[in-house]
């Protein structure tokens, strides 16, 4: 313990630091554009206190269960985690709880957070922004929508489209398309524009996504309305020129960041956030407002 | 003892229809595939088989159809290219960062992504043919090293995961409209790619029946040990094909990066086995020696038809990989029918 | 006329693993000579042969071509230096068509296209001409009788052998008729100018055509013979028992 | 003419060190391979060489190990099989879904889960011996309609990608411990699953070497043509390989069912490569006809070690398959070359 | 005495795609009797053995083992009728050792277990007496040379052989002594009452041990003879000008 002597005096009952640093553990494939920016605010804040973060990432429960023992042998200072599968962790968070390492939540799974001994959730689960996204998308006058899952059985894209089919009070179709195939997407989004007029609502969970269902919807020579997740450059630009309706921010950037400053408040000062409850990060949306400003911040790595 | 007209008519040959004789030729069993899926969907989905329709499910097919050629081309050389799919993520990735962080020009940057992948291509050929390891494994590790390449540098230069704003970069008019173009026919407009995919096909069967390139990769490829004790230079038949992959990679990533202006870090992880999926539907055999390029070609086709064709029927998106595969299975098995009776025996 | 040794060895060897195929061999193969190499089963032809065809490298002795040593990395090597080859058992590709197979490694060319319509007749030709009489050449060699396939490997030497042809029991799977035929082209090769290597068993087919004998017995040589040194009765005798073949005669009989 | 004493020495066998003789065996090569992948990292992380340590990467080395054992088998025997990794995700599916949508008992749901694997195996290896086409097609058929079905069904039955609440099922306990459990060994906890990889090894092991079974894998991969003309049932055989990797897959499946009391069901996609890639980094030969078990369980073990280690040396992620690829293809290169020297050649 | 004929075709057939391989062949083999089956390359002598071993399957005429039509679907049924063949070309797997080669698909059992230990001995032994001395039983049968794996195929049929054993060209690839061996083995096996068909191309090798002859050509039948009918120079006669070897060897001599 006792790193910076910026920082608050460390007390006799915190845990001690071994020096190992902090361990963020997710759900995300390694490359995954929303993961990334996690991973930028978790690296940005361990530079700003001057720990070692590490960030790995496994969208396989068992192997990110696998990840989190590893950081237990390895006694690190506090693990960050994100719980798209609860009961899959249970046992392996319960070992780091045991093993006295605090562990943080972020990002889904905040019912289970304290149950397992999180100190805090930070986040925001996808339900509640696929709920987001469906009342503006009802508001914008969709009434039968496409969602792209750019993953099959991914738990936390089905939750984004299953949160939008509850607010929308329209019909929600999902497309199940390769994210590793820019053209097969462009594609298969064509045909099913193409052979059902009625959609006039596309929803994709991914930036890249975004950008080839729009050239999709100008190949088909459709009207419907494209909303996204999450941002990137090309996002912003669409959204300024109207192409895209807005884009669900989670700012994410904040899952990474701050649980890294919980834990390094909790380590030197026992500093609990949020009282029991969770630490909503959002979800904000991007729009033709305020596009122009997070632009710059997108392109960044940072929204 | 001899019978005296033999060239005229040898009594040990059997009369024969012409649709047998035709059959059994590679491409010509992937053909009877291809005209059973696309009657299926056809049948069954008006927009399916409307210009549009065509047009569209045409389009993944070309970037497919060029990709599935190379990679036939190496099956029938006796080899593997694991590394093909990432490699195109490579170019693409290639091409984007040095004309928008670097100031290349669009053509300049793309000789560059060309020569890398040469490189690459040459890599892959030299170090199975030296080490004598199997080329799944080596190009296994390349497809993992590059991986980590596409990874690690796209985030070390620009702190996202991917690289975008193609369309500001000079040269980038006349190289999106030969590569990336579509062409008016009849009111539809279809994607020029599917132009490249004619010219690499009809290339890659000119190579394989009638030069003696073609005659060297079917040697390797049926039993390397003999070719090259005839002298045929095995090592560098196999290392033009993988570099042959790696243009075609390249070729195919450059399309895509043009068209859409932006390239993600993972883009074509996975799609190196659609590529083998294709040539093998198209009637290559994975131990080699043995396949065509038109058969690779329509392979991708039924590939493309069969995975747009689902959507267009509106199935169930759950069910999606179900009816894939089943698909699949029954158009490999349509062509494995008809050969089989076409040809009865072979060893 | 003293001939010029085209390929030589001295005291050559070769080792797989734990297996010690052949030992201290020397020998020699001039022009106009035929060089017929005798032994048991495993006694080391084919390694011999390997090695003068740039298949194996030699691991001790020196091989020398036109008085120079060499030590060729691939059959192409030996190839280029006109040696070629029938293998027993390397011998085609089963999958390829019989015109193929025939001009695998040398294809004629038409401009930057390989000639097929010529790589058809030739090979059809040169098939015909040794008694084969293939039916269709776009047939794939793996389809073909054990002994159409050696003679296809047979004309394929033949057509393309430079000045040294090495021929690894060429007649073992062929009819009377065929293996007639082969002789008769080896002896026209000599007649050429061109120095054979000969592998067979059959002492009626080595002897008529053979020049000079090496025999060889369990990886190591037993001598090398002229032809005036030996008659066919010895060399038959030295083949391990082959005048057995008479007795045996009366003793397979019913008793 | 002949050497008296035969037996006792020929004078055709060159004397070779026993270190040369014990390197050919394709399963002491593997051993290189991963002294060499632990010296790597043990020597910068110590974490990696402690108790703890080991356990950690001894623990997916495990799961993984039993199907690349199998793998192996069924890879010898000249098949591959790409369902294999869906298949764990279908087999902890039935698992859980059973035990607790519709009340089963846990060990019941796990009987049901063993006959659903062993017909689906069975279906694989009786379409590949009949219709004989190559298995790589067939079950990539297989896999993804498996995937579709994974999906499907866990969709329409709980209406969410996952099922979940097997700690809460009758026979959960006595189950977890036997799949599931940990053995404490040196007060570290190991797991049980390593048990059942020895236990599947020495068995695999046993039947390649010491049975007629094991005879006949060899040579139906070798030859099958020859295999079948003496006599061999190929068929049977193959079958039965298909079959084997089924109950591995679902040994597999329930293993990390009952211990994550949890299924995903896009669990196990991807993994059938790892699989065929252990095999090979353990010395299977992908044309068949050669390898070993125990080979495959140590390839098993540097893919685990590789996988692992790198995370414990705190590289970043970003970079981790770079370094994964490079990992391997050293192994894998350091493995052939113990092996050339030791036999020099081998068509 | 009258043998009790094993196998029997009555005017057999096959075709490959377009080819006629084999056309209306009637031909018997009976117990205690060698039936030498004679012919060109090409002329379906290997066809016409592997529709008798259930590698292919005739599709015209009838095909009868002790007087009953049958058609097998795979070599396992003919074995199972105790027929055992040596193939002129689906011989071995190159990659497994020369024990397990040898007992492949007739595994000796000790229990559950393959009984190596015999499995070995029983190779090494059944190789030496063929005059075959294997340095090492566990060598993969892909490096041996062309006639030891030859004879590990026929020690293996004549080993197994229950009523009849088939040959094809099992002498082509064996030295004098090996060949001679093989004949003997021929015809202990028919003084055992075995039935055996036997192919070659020598008609040393043919004459001695044969009781009948079959000539093939094109893919037809040209008669079939008893040992009463033919001697020795008109059998070499009709194998197609087998008495030109004796010209030939002038001819072959240096003009
Ligand atoms: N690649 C190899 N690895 C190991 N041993 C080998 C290899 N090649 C040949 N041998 C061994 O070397 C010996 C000589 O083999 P070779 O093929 O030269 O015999 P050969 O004289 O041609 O016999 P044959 O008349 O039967 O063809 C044999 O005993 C064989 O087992
Ligand atoms: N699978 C096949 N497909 C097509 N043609 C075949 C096939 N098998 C054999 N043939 C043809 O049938 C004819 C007879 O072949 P077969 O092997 O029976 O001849 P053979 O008498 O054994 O000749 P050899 O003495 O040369 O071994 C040959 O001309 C061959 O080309
Ligand atoms: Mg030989
Ligand atoms: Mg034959």
């Amino acid at each position: 313990g006792g790193q910076q002597s910026a920082a608050p005096p460390a007390s006799s009952a915190a845990p001690q630091a071994s020096g190992a640093g902090f361990s963020v553990i997710t759900h995300g494939a390694p490359g995954d554009s929303f993961w990334d920016v996690v991973k930028n605010g978790a690296e940005a804040a361990g530079k700003q206190y001057g720990v070692k973060v590490t960030y790995q990432g496994d969208g396989d429960p068992a192997k990110q269960s696998q990840l989190i023992d590893q950081a237990v042998s390895e006694k690190v200072d506090g693990i960050v985690v994100s719980m798209a599968n609860p009961d899959a962790l249970k046992e392996a968070i319960g070992k780091a709880v045991a093993a006295k390492i605090p562990v943080v939540t972020i990002n889904s799974g905040a019912e289970s957070s304290k149950e397992f001994g999180a100190i805090t959730h930070v986040g925001q689960s996808e339900d509640v922004a696929g709920r987001g996204a469906g009342e503006q998308l009802k508001a914008a006058g969709v009434t039968k929508l496409l969602c792209v899952i750019h993953e099959a059985g991914n738990v936390g894209l089905d939750q984004r489209c299953k949160g939008a089919e509850q607010t929308l009070g329209g019909t929600v179709e999902r497309l199940q398309v390769d994210v590793s195939n820019l053209a097969d997407v462009t594609s298969k989004v064509t045909a099913k524009l193409q052979s059902d007029q009625q959609v006039n609502g596309v929803l994709s969970l991914n930036p890249a996504i975004a950008i080839a269902a729009r050239d999709a919807i100008k190949d088909a020579g459709s009207q419907a309305k494209l909303a996204t997740f999450d941002l990137s450059a090309d996002v912003v630009t669409a959204i300024n020129d109207g192409e895209i309706l807005f884009a669900v921010d989670q700012q994410q950037y904040l899952q990474g960041y701050l649980p890294i400053t919980f834990l390094r408040l909790y380590n030197t000062n026992l500093n609990t956030v949020g009282g029991g409850l969770a630490v909503n990060t959002g979800p904000g949306f991007v729009t033709k407002d305020n596009a122009a400003q997070v632009a710059k911040l997108a392109e960044a790595g940072t929204r | 003892m001899t019978v005296p007209a033999q060239a005229a008519a040898d009594e040990r040959v059997a009369h024969v229809g012409l649709a047998r004789r035709l059959l059994i030729r590679p491409e010509l069993g992937a053909v009877v595939g291809l005209v059973a899926v696309f009657v299926f969907f056809a049948a069954q989905s008006p927009v399916f088989r409307s210009p549009d329709g065509i047009a569209n499910w045409l389009d993944p097919a070309a970037t497919l159809g060029i990709m599935a050629v190379a990679v036939a081309l190496l099956m029938i050389g006796g080899e593997f290219d694991l590394s093909a799919g990432v490699l195109t993520g490579t170019s693409g990735l290639i091409l984007v960062t040095l004309a928008t962080r670097f100031g290349f020009n669009v053509w300049l940057a793309m000789l560059v992504g060309l020569v890398v992948a040469l490189a690459i291509g040459f890599a892959n050929g030299l170090v199975v043919t030296r080490t004598r390891l199997p080329s799944f494994i080596v190009t296994l590790g390349t497809f993992l090293m590059l991986q980590g390449i596409n990874l690690g540098v796209t985030k070390a230069i620009t702190g996202t995961v991917q690289v975008s704003g193609l369309r500001r970069a000079d040269g980038f008019e006349s190289a999106n409209a030969i590569f990336a173009g579509t062409i008016e026919i009849g009111g539809t407009s279809f994607r020029v790619a599917i132009l490249w995919w004619i010219l690499v096909t009809a290339v890659a069967t000119w190579v394989l029946m009638r030069s003696r390139a073609g005659n060297w990769i079917f040697a390797v490829g049926g039993n390397e040990h003999a070719a090259r004790a005839v002298g045929v230079p095995a090592a560098r038949t196999k290392i033009a094909l993988f570099m042959t992959t790696a243009v075609a990679a390249w070729l195919v990533g450059s399309i895509l990066a043009l068209r859409y202006t932006s390239v993600q870090a993972n883009i074509g992880i996975g799609q190196e086995f659609i590529y083998i999926i294709a040539a093998v539907i198209g009637g290559c055999l994975l131990t080699g020696g043995y396949g065509s390029a038109i058969g690779a070609a329509i392979g991708a086709v039924i590939f493309g038809m069969a995975d747009k064709g689902i959507v267009f029927l509106g199935w169930d998106a759950d069910w999606f990989k179900f009816f894939l595969g089943g698909m699949l299975l029954l158009a490999t098995l349509a062509n494995r029918l008809v050969r089989r009776y076409a040809e009865e025996v072979r060893h | 006329m003293i001939p010029q040794t085209i390929l030589e060895t001295r005291g050559i060897g070769k080792t797989f693993g734990s297996v010690l195929a052949l030992r201290d061999v020397s020998m020699g193969v001039a022009a106009g000579q035929v060089m017929c190499v005798l032994g048991d089963n495993g006694a080391g032809k084919s390694t011999l042969i390997k090695i003068l065809s740039g298949v194996h490298r030699h691991d001790a002795g020196a091989y020398l071509v036109d008085g120079q040593e060499v030590s060729f990395g691939s059959p192409r090597e030996a190839l280029d230096r006109g040696i070629a080859t029938v293998y027993q058992d390397l011998a085609m590709i089963p999958l390829m068509s019989v015109w193929r197979n025939f001009f695998l490694g040398s294809e004629p060319r038409k401009g930057p296209a390989f000639d097929v319509a010529k790589a058809r007749r030739v090979a059809r030709e040169e098939l015909r001409a040794m008694g084969i009489d293939i039916r269709d050449v776009d047939q794939p060699v793996g389809t073909l009788s054990g002994g159409e396939r050696q003679s296809v490997a047979i004309a394929r030497a033949v057509h393309f052998g430079a000045r040294v042809l090495i021929l690894d029991e060429p007649t073992s799977a062929l009819g009377v008729k065929q293996a007639g035929v082969v002789l008769r082209y080896i002896a026209r090769a000599r007649d050429r100018g061109l120095g054979v290597v000969f592998i067979t068993h059959n002492p009626h087919h080595a002897y008529p055509v053979g020049d000079r004998f090496l025999l060889l017995n369990r990886g190591a040589s037993m001598g090398e013979y002229g032809k005036d040194d030996i008659t066919a009765q010895e060399l038959t005798a030295l083949m391990a028992g082959g005048a057995e073949l008479e007795e045996l005669a009366h003793e397979l009989r019913r008793e």
